[in-house]
């Protein structure tokens, strides 16, 4: 347990650290209470909300991404064992990765990697 | 007052500044860029970042609202600077200084200040009538009609919900079609005209889906530029606009290391350095960008100009071109000073036609970072084109 | 694999590492305004960091209209929080704060807590400038994390531990940089990315008024700032303890040859960073995965194979 | 002691947070509430001495989350912020069905004859871990590979807007071609709103 209280340590030591500057910042700036303004908009009042449904052209790459990293999920266990089970391991976990790999060489040629 | 005013003192050396280009602002904003860089203070990239407001030039009638709602941005300690000669920029900055160190006086004006005092709430009223069906959302509708129209009369008003408050009296994105069939939201971005590193007096109206600007329009708060062959500032005057030129694009490109020694030549010419110098130096430059693969990729290929599209000059050059044009127009330039002959080249940004006429084709589609890049690689700003050094 | 190869430090560890990993941090900024300073052909510079700081100290708090506050806030305190807790699982020669027995993938788990916090320190302020800002490190993580992730499993792989004492210890005879020089590329362009540095800096880029900083003002601006450079002087940390033999050296003490190396491979990243220009989403996304993957892929079967053989 | 009440505590982030999921406006904070939730929950499982698993769900939850809030953002129908939103459907069969399945793991828990524990937990379960995926529970493996490049194929063929041949296009397809002159934006001047006019 005592590796997860030094995680948790560490925690509490940043945020401290984090409220200490807030706390500094009080102390020092020169209003507290904070400024609300318009965005910045080159100089005109903003004609609409920025939040709203922005469109993510890079969304075709996501699923890919998803897909592909599912894989690590078993790539970490299989880092710890695979020079103790030889070379089975190697070459089970490199056809899993391969097969993966064409699907991505696939998507680069449908030109799901270009968007803008 | 004892940690605060250690605090000021080491904050005022490095302070940040937000220039603002009004008209004829590009001499006093590179006489102000080169007292930053002397100081080491920094040229903030948006009001939030700054503690002084420095306009450069002269605002034109009319326009003194935006200056004031920039202004507002600024969290503050904040000071205020308008510059229109090119010899005391200097002194107006050290002008700032002391009112920032001011704390008591800063302290003052921030309480006065809660939220901003200028923007009325007045338009979300009209906006709960507008109901506007979708039917009229069609693209050639938005084309022609949508950009000019200050009165928003294409709200979000789609989901029946008319009857909620807009928060801050500002209405939410509209929906529009996109190209990959989706209906999502459209977003209304004017670019310009206090932007960093974009061409004085130019206003792009952009429409947003995402980050790509699929519909644009250019407007020219400051006045109609001047069409029609524009005969090149020469000698010492082109050098320096032209590289002022190549440096804003190099920054936009994120080259920096390239945009500093850019910027350290263009100021040398702007000090009166021989011109013999500078050509040297950005030869020696130009050759380094050329040899800078990753910058070559970042420029090629975008913003390209067909052939046969009025713009002669021109024409069948990309951004990368128009960037290796600024230079050579540059090095012609010292070349015309110092009575070395040396062919102009034609591939210059100056071209015959108003290349912003083109602007709205050429950035339809294109990502927003593109989009600043093609803006950058033209000689666009009317206020550009009276900038002049004298001597 | 037992716990004694490395001491685990006492509650105050916490604080000494977050304190090593902040001055570490500030040499980093203090070098950088230096090298600026001297590239603009001006004196001094190296004071760069504090001046900023006590700039953005003074400064007023300043919020934006209808903007998602708690996100935003969430999104600038976590950045220096994650750069911590990466940190706490490093073993600094012979001592670490937190000697976890997956430190390697709570490294990576904070590296992934980056795009969360970038996404939201952009989208809380609700202005159009940060919206693109987050949205643009959205896409570069898509293109960076699965090379990274990889690069990662070499170390690992030869280790046969996800520990990062044992994988510290495993380089005793040959430092992992020698046999794995394309994962340690990797792994360092990643850290320059995680850590918002040129050339990928496209999420704060001048073109959009500075990005996911273009709202940020006074102590939330400073985090975010203060954010890149703790987690680029952490990740050159994980760089020289997964590479770079760690705290491995002769006559000086492990933790002094941890922390030179660490400064050396930070410096470095920082003057490499200074060189190259910004990458644009759109240009990394396609040759990340069509060249990077497959190289990094290739690197963790030479490795592997290379276990094998050496065990059997 | 100290344990039973951080797993108190965990549980009720975990819920409170799920709870939020559904009660927010904001789809930014619906996905994040979501990620919190998961990350409790992952501690839980740190808690458990699953090492490996517990991080590895915080990972990847993580992760997903950061990538669902895209799509969350893109497809709700309504502006993902600053509107009232619903993110409940069909309300009286869902809480009928959460009701019964509520009820049906409640009795499952308390009913089950929970098998008492066999000989000692490995030294090292991530190691335990890989040798289950490398040996005996191989197939899942084997099924899982043609499983996720299906998925990443069906995916791209659902949502990829474009295929290989047809060019980027630049802007809305529209049914009628009139694109013409209309993008000349020369023209449109005095209609503007101006920086300093309109909205003083």
């Amino acid at each position: 347990m005592s590796a997860y209280l030094g995680l948790a340590m560490s925690l509490l030591v940043a945020v401290a650290g984090v409220a200490g500057l807030y706390a500094l910042h009080r102390l020092n700036a020169v209003a507290n209470n904070p400024l609300i303004s318009k965005p910045f908009a080159s100089g005109w009042i903003p004609e609409q909300h920025a939040l709203s449904r922005y469109h993510a052209r890079y969304y075709p790459v996501t699923l890919i991404f998803l897909a592909f990293d599912v894989e690590m999920l078993f790539m970490y266990p299989w880092a710890v064992v695979v020079a103790r089970l030889g070379a089975s391991a190697v070459i089970e976990m490199f056809v899993f990765l391969g097969v993966l790999m064409a699907g991505v060489l696939w998507a680069w040629r449908e030109g799901a990697f270009k968007w803008a | 007052m004892g940690l605060n005013g250690v605090l000021a003192r080491a904050a005022v050396t490095r302070c940040h500044v937000f220039l603002a280009e009004a008209l004829d602002g590009a001499a006093p904003r590179m006489a102000v860029e080169r007292e930053l860089a002397r100081r080491g203070w920094v040229e903030a990239l948006s009001p939030a970042d700054a503690d002084i407001l420095c306009v450069c030039g002269e605002v034109p009638g009319g326009q003194a609202d935006a200056i004031h709602r920039l202004w507002d941005q600024l969290p503050g300690p904040r000071a205020r600077v308008s510059v229109e000669q090119t010899d005391d920029a200097g002194a107006r900055l050290d002008g700032c200084v002391a009112e920032l160190l001011d704390t008591a006086g800063q302290r003052a004006q921030e309480a006065e200040r809660w939220v901003q005092p200028d923007d009325d709430d007045s338009d979300a009223g009209g906006m709960d009538h507008s109901g506007m069906d979708h039917s009229q959302m069609d693209h050639s509708q938005m084309d022609d009609g949508q950009m000019d129209d200050g009165q928003m009369d294409h709200g979000q008003m789609d989901h029946g919900q008319m009857d909620m408050p807009m928060p801050g009296g500002i209405p939410l994105a509209g929906e529009g079609t996109d190209r990959d069939g989706l209906n999502l939201d459209v977003l209304k971005v004017p670019l310009g005209p206090y932007l960093p590193l974009w061409p004085a007096g130019l206003v792009l109206h952009c429409e947003l889906q995402g980050d790509v600007v699929f519909g644009s329009a250019i407007d020219f708060p400051f006045g109609a530029p001047e069409t029609g062959p524009a005969p090149g500032p020469d000698g010492r005057a082109s050098v320096i606009h032209h590289l002022d030129l190549a440096l804003r694009l190099l920054r936009l490109a994120g080259a920096a290391a390239s945009a500093t020694r850019t910027r350290m030549i263009r100021d040398s010419a702007l000090d009166g350095a021989a011109l013999d110098q500078c050509r040297t130096e950005l030869q020696s430059e130009l050759a380094r960008i050329r040899k800078n693969g990753l910058l070559r990729r970042t420029l090629r290929g975008i913003g390209h100009i067909p052939d046969g599209s009025g713009l002669p000059g021109i024409e069948g050059t990309d951004v990368w071109d128009r960037l290796v044009g600024m230079f050579e127009t540059a090095a012609a330039g010292t070349a015309a000073a110092t009575g070395t002959t040396a062919a102009a080249h034609t591939t210059g940004p100056r071209g015959a036609g108003d290349p912003a006429r083109k602007l709205p084709d050429l950035v339809r589609g294109q990502e927003l970072s593109v989009v600043r890049l093609i803006v950058a690689s033209f000689d666009l700003a009317p206020a550009a084109r009276t900038v002049g050094v004298t001597g | 694999m037992n716990g004694s190869l490395v001491q685990q430090l006492p509650a105050w560890g916490a604080v000494a590492a977050l304190a090593v990993l902040v001055l570490v941090a500030l040499s980093g900024a203090a070098a950088d305004g230096l090298v600026t300073a001297r590239a603009e052909r001006r004196r001094g510079g190296g004071f760069a960091p504090v001046a900023e700081t006590a700039r953005l100290l003074r400064q007023r708090p300043r919020g934006t209209v209808a903007a998602d506050t708690l996100l935003r806030r969430v999104g600038v305190v976590g950045l220096p929080v994650a750069a911590a807790l990466k940190v706490a699982v490093l073993p600094v020669g012979a001592w670490v704060v937190s000697d976890l027995a997956v430190g390697l993938v709570w490294f990576n788990t904070m590296d992934v807590m980056v795009w969360a916090l970038v996404w939201l320190s952009g989208w809380g302020p609700n202005s159009v400038h940060s919206l693109v800002g987050g949205y643009r490190f959205l896409a570069l993580a898509l293109a960076y994390e699965l090379p990274l992730m990889f690069a990662l499993t070499a170390p690992a792989v030869a280790a046969g531990s996800l520990r990062m004492a044992d994988i510290v210890a495993a380089q005793d005879g040959l430092w992992f940089v020698v046999w794995m020089p394309v994962a340690f590329l990797v792994f360092c362009a990643a850290v320059l990315a995680f850590s918002l540095q040129r050339p990928f800096t496209a999420p704060l880029s001048p073109d959009i008024a500075g990005g996911v900083l273009a709202e940020l003002s006074g102590v939330e601006r400073l985090l975010l700032l203060a954010g890149r450079y703790l987690l680029l002087a952490a990740g050159s940390g994980f760089g020289v303890a997964l590479f770079l033999g760690g705290g491995a050296g002769p006559v000086l003490p492990g933790w002094a040859w941890f922390l030179a190396k660490t400064l050396v491979l930070f410096w470095l990243l920082l003057t490499i960073r200074r060189r190259v220009p910004a990458l644009r989403p759109e240009q990394l996304m396609a040759p990340a995965w069509v060249v990077g993957l497959p190289l990094i892929l290739l690197q963790v079967l030479v490795v592997a194979v290379a276990a094998v053989a050496g065990k059997g | 002691m100290l344990s039973a009440v951080l797993f108190v505590v965990l549980a009720v982030v975990a819920i409170s947070a799920g709870v939020i999921v559904f009660r927010t406006d904001s789809m930014a904070r619906a996905t994040y509430a979501l990620a919190v939730s998961f990350v409790s929950v992952g501690i839980m499982l740190l808690q458990f001495e699953l090492e490996y698993i517990g991080v590895i769900t915080i990972l990847m939850m993580v992760m997903e989350m950061a990538i669902m809030a895209i799509f969350m953002v893109m497809f709700m129908g309504m502006n993902p912020a600053l509107m009232p939103m619903d993110m409940v459907h069909n309300k009286k069969a869902s809480a009928g069905i959460a009701a019964g399945v509520f009820a049906l793991l409640t009795a499952g828990i308390l009913l089950a004859d929970w098998p008492a524990r066999h000989g000692v937990p490995a030294v090292d379960l991530t190691a335990s871990l890989g040798e289950a995926i490398m040996g005996p529970k191989m197939l899942v493996m084997l099924t899982v590979s043609p499983v996720l490049f299906a998925t990443l194929v069906s995916a791209l063929v659902l949502a990829n807007p474009r295929g290989r041949y047809a060019p980027s296009p630049v802007v809305p397809v529209e049914p009628e071609n009139d694109d013409g002159g209309s993008h000349q934006g020369g023209g449109h001047d005095g209609h503007h709103q101006h920086p300093g006019g309109a909205h003083s």
